[in-house]
């Protein structure tokens, strides 16, 4: 698993979706956060860096 | 014993705050109450504790109020304007339950009015003045040993009931010098606000015991406490609950009411044949020992019911002596603010009469005699 | 950021910020601070004051202190005084540090006290529904300025510079991590800092000022944000409506608290 | 019971006067209050500062019946005198001080500020001239308190020169 949601805690504001480079990530039919594309996610982070209701983690490897 | 020395009201309360053990001072300097600020200015350091002259009576309020949570007993004193200033905040340490002082020397108001000249206007402004609703305690001293005395006496009822106190002095008595003999240290009684039993977990910070006061920590004790202007549960955090807001306000009042008569203090000065009883507190107090040392002279039945205690009201010693007596005399210096709370509180069952004065001088001992005759 | 939550945050989310609202991206920047600094908790007061942004004081698990609009400064003065070894963070909103707070703002400036200042600038009140705060734009759009706004904004990391701030810097949500240093060089600094947080409120401010998703509010932050060393080799045109983000101000200064417990050494020391 | 009102401009030491009388009474055993009134100047204006010593509780705190007035300038006893008893004390400082009511009995007219000059060097020694007056013209304090009470009262390394200015206030009614 490369990402890892908390729907609970997501608004729908759709930055993650906005400003994800794979275009991995969509708003399912209620307005929240949904992996569409796992597979193409390369782990750059950057809707966990921009996603201001900590909804959505990258899982790193652990060292 | 200690010597006995001339001492100054105010400088007198900043003694009584050092004995109490506050170890912190904020606010911002204003006649007629500015000596509490600058005697603590330099006895504070003294003891290891701080002072701070902040940019403004706003900013005084705010700081002890952090002081103060943050686990130091604190203080600030002011005059009617920064009073006025400050009932925001004093608002806020009630709804918070921040244990704290507040010194008011009064001077005559309203606004700038005349800063250097004594009166009582601020009665209300002590009950009232800040917004919403809140049970609310003040004392007003008589004199300059009972400026110290009951500064310590503010400081355990504002730990013991987690409250912010007023000490409501008038030019009168905050500027005033006479004999003070400092108290031996191990003869006060100083109370320190009660410190949780649990764990932090289990620890509810705003839940109240029997006494309807809940224990607090300090910062940097581990509990990691949320404290809140906002209308909040036991737990400290907000809530909009209408079963909450009903019973957190109803407590800010019965923690006060429902303790009344460990609150109270008042003084009952040759009432037990009375027929005319003059209610006085603060400096007008003064007059009236003197007004009815006269009256006695003349045989005339007079006595002095001082309320030390002026928020919450005395009300049922004040309604005993009201059973037997045919007037009440009621001398303040404004337009009549106590006079309401007397007549509330007779119900009619003695003639209530207001002698009030507000033209900068205080009421003369022979005016009150004047009245004290005008009211057998 | 996962740990962080289990760590730092009270089980209280989801907070109450709109969708997009920017907040929880400066909250996460304050607690990354923090964790990089591996500040003891039990030593760590966060202080806030009214309005959106000012509600992060009760996510966070440290001993936390939601004030009165305006007042968390002259607050948290309190707090360090009587507890000189805790870090002591202020969280604010424009309309609070500026405005009804102004006076507290450059006062402890001034004092150069040692207070870690975080300023969630999203350019206007959001709580009450989008009124020009001291940090709207000249011509902005607020509820109460409906033909745009004729004050003029403070620049706030120059207005905290002239009052005697000795480290003040500026980031923006989308620049997170850059945030996030510069709030832990903040607290690291032996003085009083500010870092200014550009944040975006897309329903009281972006709405009316027609900007477009939050996600294009944090993209004209990118645009128009510049870091302070390139700035400086930029021609004229070519900051047009630019702003600096970086370290703004850094400077030496005799701390308030330092020399108050120095104060107290002698006063305890002359034996009066 | 005795009734001070030391008045004159402020600036002139008055309420320290008045804070040092005070001390000696308590030196001396008895009960003192002592108060003050003054407009919003620190210099200039007229002031007074009021002390009442007694072997008794002390009530209200403010002179009623002065039975002393030490007036320093010329608006002092115009505006301070007007309850002053006919019987009571007056002590005027005659440098500054030239029309007197004719109602007073008692009236003592010292040259205080000009001896403190003249003998003194400086004319701020005027204040404990002028209690001097009250030490020697009433039984109220010991010279022996009031020179307790104002050696504890002044700047060290002015003890001598304080004493001097006690002295010649003692001597000079």
């Amino acid at each position: 698993m490369k990402l890892k949601t908390n729907v609970k805690n997501c608004k729908g504001c759709g930055i993650c979706v906005e400003f994800c480079p794979k275009k991995v990530l969509e708003l399912d039919e209620v307005g929240k956060i949904k992996v569409a594309r796992e597979a193409d996610c390369i782990k750059c982070g950057q809707c966990e860096l921009r996603c201001p209701d900590y909804a959505i983690f990258v899982m790193r490897d652990k060292k | 014993m200690a010597k006995a020395v001339l001492m100054q009201g105010n400088h007198a309360c900043a003694e009584g705050a050092i004995a109490a053990g506050a170890r912190f001072f904020a606010g911002y300097p204003i006649t007629p109450s500015t000596e509490v600020a600058e005697l603590l200015a330099k006895r504070l350091p003294q003891v290891g504790g701080s002072f701070i002259q902040m940019e403004d009576e706003i900013a005084g309020m705010a700081a002890i109020i952090g002081a103060s949570l943050a686990g130091t007993k604190s203080l600030t004193a002011t005059s009617g304007p920064g009073f006025s200033l400050k009932q925001e905040l004093i608002g806020y340490a009630s709804m918070a339950e921040v244990p704290c002082v507040i010194v008011n020397v009064q001077r005559t108001g309203p606004s700038t009015g005349q800063p250097t000249s004594p009166a009582q206007g601020d009665v209300m402004q002590a009950r009232w003045g800040s917004h919403g609703d809140r049970g609310v305690i003040a004392l007003s001293p008589s004199s300059v040993p009972e400026c110290f005395t009951l500064t310590v006496e503010a400081f355990n009822l504002a730990e013991k009931y987690r409250t912010p106190v007023v000490l409501l002095l008038d030019e009168i008595i905050g500027h005033m010098r006479e004999k003070f003999v400092m108290p031996d240290p191990a003869s006060l009684t100083i109370v320190n606000r009660k410190k949780p039993a649990l764990p932090p977990g289990e620890f509810l910070p705003y839940k109240p015991e029997a006494d309807g006061v809940a224990p607090m920590p300090g910062y940097g004790e581990g509990y990691r406490f949320h404290t809140t202007g906002l209308v909040h549960d036991y737990t400290g955090f907000p809530s909009g609950s209408n079963a909450v807001t009903h019973e957190l306000i109803e407590r800010l009042h019965t923690k006060i009411t429902n303790n009344i008569d460990d609150i109270v203090k008042y003084e009952a000065l040759e009432l037990d044949d009375a027929e005319v009883a003059v209610v006085a507190f603060g400096g007008t107090a003064r007059s009236a020992y003197a007004a009815i040392e006269s009256a006695r002279a003349e045989g005339i039945k007079a006595g002095l019911f001082r309320p030390i205690t002026i928020w919450p009201v005395p009300e049922k010693q004040l309604f005993t002596v009201a059973e037997k007596v045919k007037t009440i005399i009621v001398a303040e210096m404004n337009y009549g603010q106590y006079v309401g709370e007397v007549r509330r509180v007779v119900c009619g069952k003695a003639n209530v009469v207001s002698l009030a004065k507000w033209n900068n001088d205080p009421i003369t001992p022979n005016e009150l005699l004047n009245a004290i005759k005008a009211g057998r | 950021m996962e740990e962080l939550l289990v760590k730092y945050f009270r089980p209280k989310l989801p907070h109450i910020w709109c969708p997009g609202c920017g907040n929880g991206i400066v909250t996460a920047s304050v607690v990354k601070a923090i964790d990089k600094l591996q500040l003891d908790q039990d030593k760590t007061a966060i202080v806030s004051g009214i309005g959106c942004s000012s509600r992060a004081s009760g996510y966070l698990n440290f001993d936390t202190l939601h004030t009165a609009h305006g007042r968390a400064i002259p607050f948290a003065t309190g707090i360090k005084l009587v507890k000189p070894d805790h870090n002591v963070i202020v969280l604010t909103g424009d309309g609070d540090a500026t405005a009804i707070g102004g006076n507290h703002f450059i006062h402890a400036a001034r004092r150069n006290i040692n207070l870690t200042v975080v300023v969630f600038n999203n350019s206007i009140y959001g709580m009450t529904g989008g009124q020009y705060s001291p940090l709207t734009p000249h011509r902005g759009m607020a509820t109460t300025a409906p033909f745009g706004n004729v004050d003029r904004p403070f620049d706030l990391c120059e207005l905290a510079k002239g009052a005697g701030a000795t480290f003040v810097a500026r980031a923006t949500t989308y620049h997170a991590n850059l945030l996030a240093d510069l709030i832990a060089k903040a607290i690291e600094h032996k003085g009083f800092a500010l870092v200014e947080a550009i944040t975006a409120c897309p329903v009281s401010f972006g709405r009316q000022n027609k900007m477009g998703t939050p996600a294009n509010m944090i993209k004209w932050q990118r645009d128009n944000a510049v870091m302070v060393e390139a700035m400086a080799k930029m021609k004229p045109e070519q900051l047009e409506g630019k702003f600096p983000i970086g370290v703004l101000h850094q400077a030496e200064g005799t701390e308030y608290v330092t020399e108050y417990q120095k104060v107290i050494k002698r006063a305890m020391g002359s034996g009066e | 019971m005795m009734q001070f009102r030391l008045s004159g401009s402020g600036g002139q030491g008055l309420i320290l006067a008045g804070i040092i009388l005070a001390e000696a009474a308590i030196e001396d055993g008895k009960e003192a209050v002592q108060s003050q009134s003054y407009g919003p100047e620190a210099r200039g204006g007229s002031s007074k500062s009021e002390v009442i010593i007694s072997e008794k509780p002390i009530h209200y705190p403010k002179v009623v019946n002065p039975d002393f007035l030490l007036a320093m300038t010329q608006e002092a006893l115009n505006k301070y005198a007007t309850d002053l008893p006919d019987e009571a004390i007056l002590v005027t400082d005659s440098t500054f001080v030239g029309e007197i009511p004719a109602r007073f009995k008692n009236v003592y007219q010292v040259p205080i500020t000009k001896l403190a000059k003249e003998k003194l060097g400086r004319d701020l020694f005027a204040n404990i001239i002028a209690l001097g007056t009250v030490a020697k013209l009433t039984d109220v304090v010991s010279i022996e308190a009031m020179e307790k009470a104002v050696l504890a009262r002044v700047p060290k390394g002015t003890e001598e020169v304080n004493r001097q200015a006690l002295k010649l206030g003692f001597e000079s009614v």
